[in-house]
């Protein structure tokens, strides 16, 4: 009865009040509580109590939006309705990454106490994917300070343990114990970085020699090999947003000039042969050489893979050596198996030499999700590359998809 | 517009709640009421200290009223926004009167008297914030109707209204329905 | 001589090589060390050393430009180049203050030690006018936290407390002794807020009854007396961005409706007559009625007053009643002690219903400074209101000119 | 273009600097040098070990070099800017090579090579940032010559180099010449 009960009431605004009530003067202003209520009586048909609300379970057509364009957080969409599901709270340099058991989100974080000054602090944090609060914070001893890198923090095929890399800068990574909740190691990485888990719950990383180390964690000290040099990591560097396959361990790397070399990781990791963007595309290769005008790749994010499907899609624009965060004028999507173009896509109207972060979704009516680092993500369909959704104020770093 | 005298309502209020205590106690307790109430504090009085006409009719006509929706709580001019600053809580993953997974619902508000347009009604709207969590920055809305300045707290829409938290980051606004005005 | 010596060096890139090269592999690809240096030798003309610029003393032509529109820090601008001179470091919802000393930027500044959880503090930092160094931090029990105010952090006449408005909800005064850098005590100020000092040392607040509370602090406890009622507070609020002339203690308050009212504090403050807006410029008064157009005051900071002419400039608008935020479609100038019109101008092209701030520089030569709250901070002819200076990504707060 | 071995020269470099300490003990004197250097480090190399024609030349031209300027270093086409990314110090009250009043100038750098068009020589610059306060944000510039991913740090210009200071929070960046490379 008591929700339907038409019942007497002032509202808070008479208690504020009081204090100038007590001061005994009655001076014939008009007060706030006669607007919220002049005849002093209020029916609450049905009071409104405050209710916290919980997540769905992760979606394929989610994205998540990293931080950036003066805006905390990294927001959660979703692409099918261009709403906005919640938030995972990060801030300046943190890195985001998913849990392949699918019970958390994980964010390796830098705080400092008093913001500019105090104690710097270093953890791992776990927020539960459902009620988004903090159920687990591990003190780290240290981590790199980069935005916009998505191989920075990442966790091992089973679950176990989180990987964060760190410069001090010599370059480690710290490892954290997930099961126990503390810190585990600390695993000297000199000359690489960019880590890309293996199913071996090792990890593989790019290193300033064009080799690709591979680091086995199987208890005891961790051993570190190293492949033959593959790639020049001054004169034609891969993009350390290369993506990577986690259920299949393949990697599909993709250099400034438009290189593509897919390497399928594992104890000894295979790399293969590397194959040219703009061949594919009819054109001439592309080269690290000055003075020289071709279509490639770039941005922050430049490139895009469906896994099931092995379609690569790369935001492409026409520059010049040392081009490689324009943003895009195409979008190119290719067949990653055969090497071959499938379409060319120019990007139009808002669209047009904007955006700079690439993902798609890993379902089997994948999305494409494309921003411009200015705080608007687009949906785009992955097959025309038509505009669906726009997303303002989404942030402006990093895209994320869950790897279903 | 007749007038009534606030202060003879107050003062019997104030008397009920504090019984015995000091001046002193009674403002801590109302302060404490503010922070503490887990749900937006309803506290009876006799309507015979009440006077006046009802708070609708030209009062109510107000730039937002007239030009309000009752179909879009994600749009600000829904019409429970009338007094709304800040990031609307339904664009964020929450609802009308609800946090976003994560966020903390605040235990006080300030307050709208808004005119629901379906029934052309004045409705008491408690605006709690949600809290904890960078600031959504999805769906900004500064509505202004009854906004009052700092010295006027209860109807300020730009403190922070997360008292009683152990966090007052800003996220987003609720505007969660108290009751109808007679 | 070293300055100018020819000496050989390897840049630091060679020293970061060394892992890569501990492995001796020789891989022949080209190294970082190739493009710094591909002879190994470096001539260092004149090698330059990292160095810390200080402030010049603070100048009339200065802005202040509080944070928002998603950056933290209040700029201090040049109104002449539209330079930035430097930056005082504040978060949220911080209040600043100067000093009247001319010794210290003071910062009233709220953080939690895990920035969305651990402790608070609560602090009132005073920064050095040339370092800008953090010279002190006094932990205050508390501060109300609400951006965009000019009256919650205030300095005494003499320089020697700062007073910082709290309420926990329940509204009050935490004063700081500046000269022992320790707090000194609460003042409870039940239903008043927004801060004036006077020349006694004390200060006046403004109260939700219409009236004006005046402190007395002469050492004992504080004297609380307060004035008749002169406003209507919920009906025709003062705009608590109003502004003071801290050297004549001389007050000109604007309410939503258009009405200025002088005071004159003290400690018995000497509330002079309301006069309109509109009927200095030959309209009807500005109501507080539903459904009645008229120009009025609007914005977050609407009011500038040059004290030395008492020129008064507010940002205007056509509105309805509860439009006091809107931003302006003109600037009018008029002359306080004669309360009438000097020139109205209509804002144009990217001033045009944009403003929401505004300022004016105190020196014989004055400049007026407005912002849109979207980044921008214009600084304007204080005759022709001319666009000068355009400020990009500013803030989007209050602006400050110093009191000279 | 003729290739060289860094690792050459670097092996001698590095037993130079090592003594006789462990292979661990050089990488972490490295490391240290990194941190603590008050200036930017300069090291004796023997020139016999390089070989090699000059980094002039056809290598030079880039994007940004043919098109940069040595008259407003308040300008993102500032010649000494070619590797740079972030807010220029020198529109945030500092200068090319000096921090804004009460940052911190950081004790290490990125590197870039950049071409002067007033000798059309090339030089060598420590972009070093200047830390401890909040993001400058004017003149925001992200020249990309040389720059290369996280795995070859030193000449990656997204780290925030605030390495060694008690608070990292990047305000801006600087420019400092440190040598005309030959």
């Amino acid at each position: 009865m008591l929700k339907s009960a038409k019942i007497r009431v002032v509202a808070i605004a008479a208690l504020v009040m009081a204090p100038g009530m007590a001061s005994g003067q009655t001076n014939g202003i008009a007060s706030p509580l006669q607007h919220v209520s002049p005849t002093g009586a209020v029916t609450i048909p049905q009071a409104e109590v405050p209710s916290v609300s919980t997540l769905d379970a992760v979606q394929p057509h989610w994205v998540f939006v990293n931080r950036g364009n003066g805006q905390d957080g990294t927001r959660i969409f979703d692409g099918d309705t261009g709403k906005m599901k919640g938030m995972v709270n990060m801030y300046g340099q943190d890195s985001f990454a998913f849990d392949p058991l699918g019970k958390n989100f994980y964010v390796a974080q830098t705080l400092w106490t008093k913001q500019d000054r105090g104690t710097r602090q270093d953890v791992l944090l776990a927020y539960d994917v459902t009620s988004l609060k903090l159920v687990s914070e591990i003190p780290i001893p240290g981590r790199m300070l980069i935005g916009n890198r998505t191989h920075n923090l990442v966790i091992t095929a089973d679950g176990k343990k989180a990987l964060i890399y760190n410069m001090q800068p010599s370059s480690s990574v710290n490892v954290v114990d997930l099961e126990k909740r503390t810190f585990d190691s600390k695993i000297e990485l000199p000359g690489c970085a960019t880590m890309f888990t293996n199913r071996l719950n090792g990890f593989s990383a790019l290193c300033s020699n064009g080799t690709l180390a591979t680091v086995a964690m199987n208890g005891g000290k961790p051993v570190i090999t190293r492949s033959a040099p593959f790639f020049n990591a001054t004169e034609d560097p891969i993009f350390d947003t290369s993506v990577i396959d986690p259920k299949t361990g393949k990697l599909t790397l993709v250099s400034y000039s438009g290189l593509i070399t897919p390497v399928e990781l594992g104890a000894a990791p295979k790399i293969g042969a590397s194959w040219s963007l703009q061949q594919a595309a009819f054109m001439r290769k592309g080269t690290y050489t000055a003075m020289d005008v071709n279509w490639m790749p770039g941005g922050r994010q430049p490139i895009a893979v469906h896994h099931a499907t092995g379609r690569i899609y790369v935001l492409m624009h026409m520059g010049e050596y040392w081009s490689e965060y324009e943003p895009a004028l195409e979008i190119w999507v290719l067949n990653g198996n055969t090497h071959k173009l499938i379409q060319r896509h120019a990007l139009g109207g808002e669209l047009k030499g904007k955006l700079i972060n690439i993902a798609v979704s890993q379902d089997a009516n994948p999305q494409v999700y494309a921003s411009d680092g200015s705080g608007n993500t687009f949906v785009l369909d992955a097959q025309t590359m038509e505009k669906k959704q726009k997303m303002e104020d989404s942030g402006g770093g990093i895209l994320y998809t869950v790897q279903p | 517009m007749q007038k009534i005298s606030i202060d003879r309502i107050g003062e019997k209020l104030v008397r009920r709640l504090a019984g015995h205590t000091s001046r002193r106690g009674i403002l801590s307790r109302l302060g404490l009421a503010l922070a503490a109430a887990p749900v937006f504090p309803v506290l009876p009085v006799s309507r015979a200290n009440a006077q006046g006409k009802p708070d609708r009719g030209d009062r109510a006509r107000t730039h937002f009223t007239m030009n309000s929706q009752s179909k879009d709580d994600t749009k600000c001019d829904y019409w429970r926004y009338c007094g709304v600053d800040g990031n609307l809580c339904s664009c964020c993953g929450g609802g009308p009167h609800t946090c976003p997974a994560g966020a903390k619902a605040s235990t006080t508000s300030w307050v709208g008297t808004c005119v629901n347009p379906d029934d052309n009604k004045t409705y008491l709207i408690a605006y709690r914030d949600c809290c904890g969590k960078p600031g959504c920055g999805q769906c900004h809305c500064d509505n202004q109707d009854r906004d009052t300045q700092l010295y006027v707290p209860q109807t300020n829409n730009d403190i922070i209204w997360c008292f009683g938290l152990d966090n007052m980051q800003y996220h987003c606004s609720t505007a969660a329905l108290v009751g109808a005005v007679q």
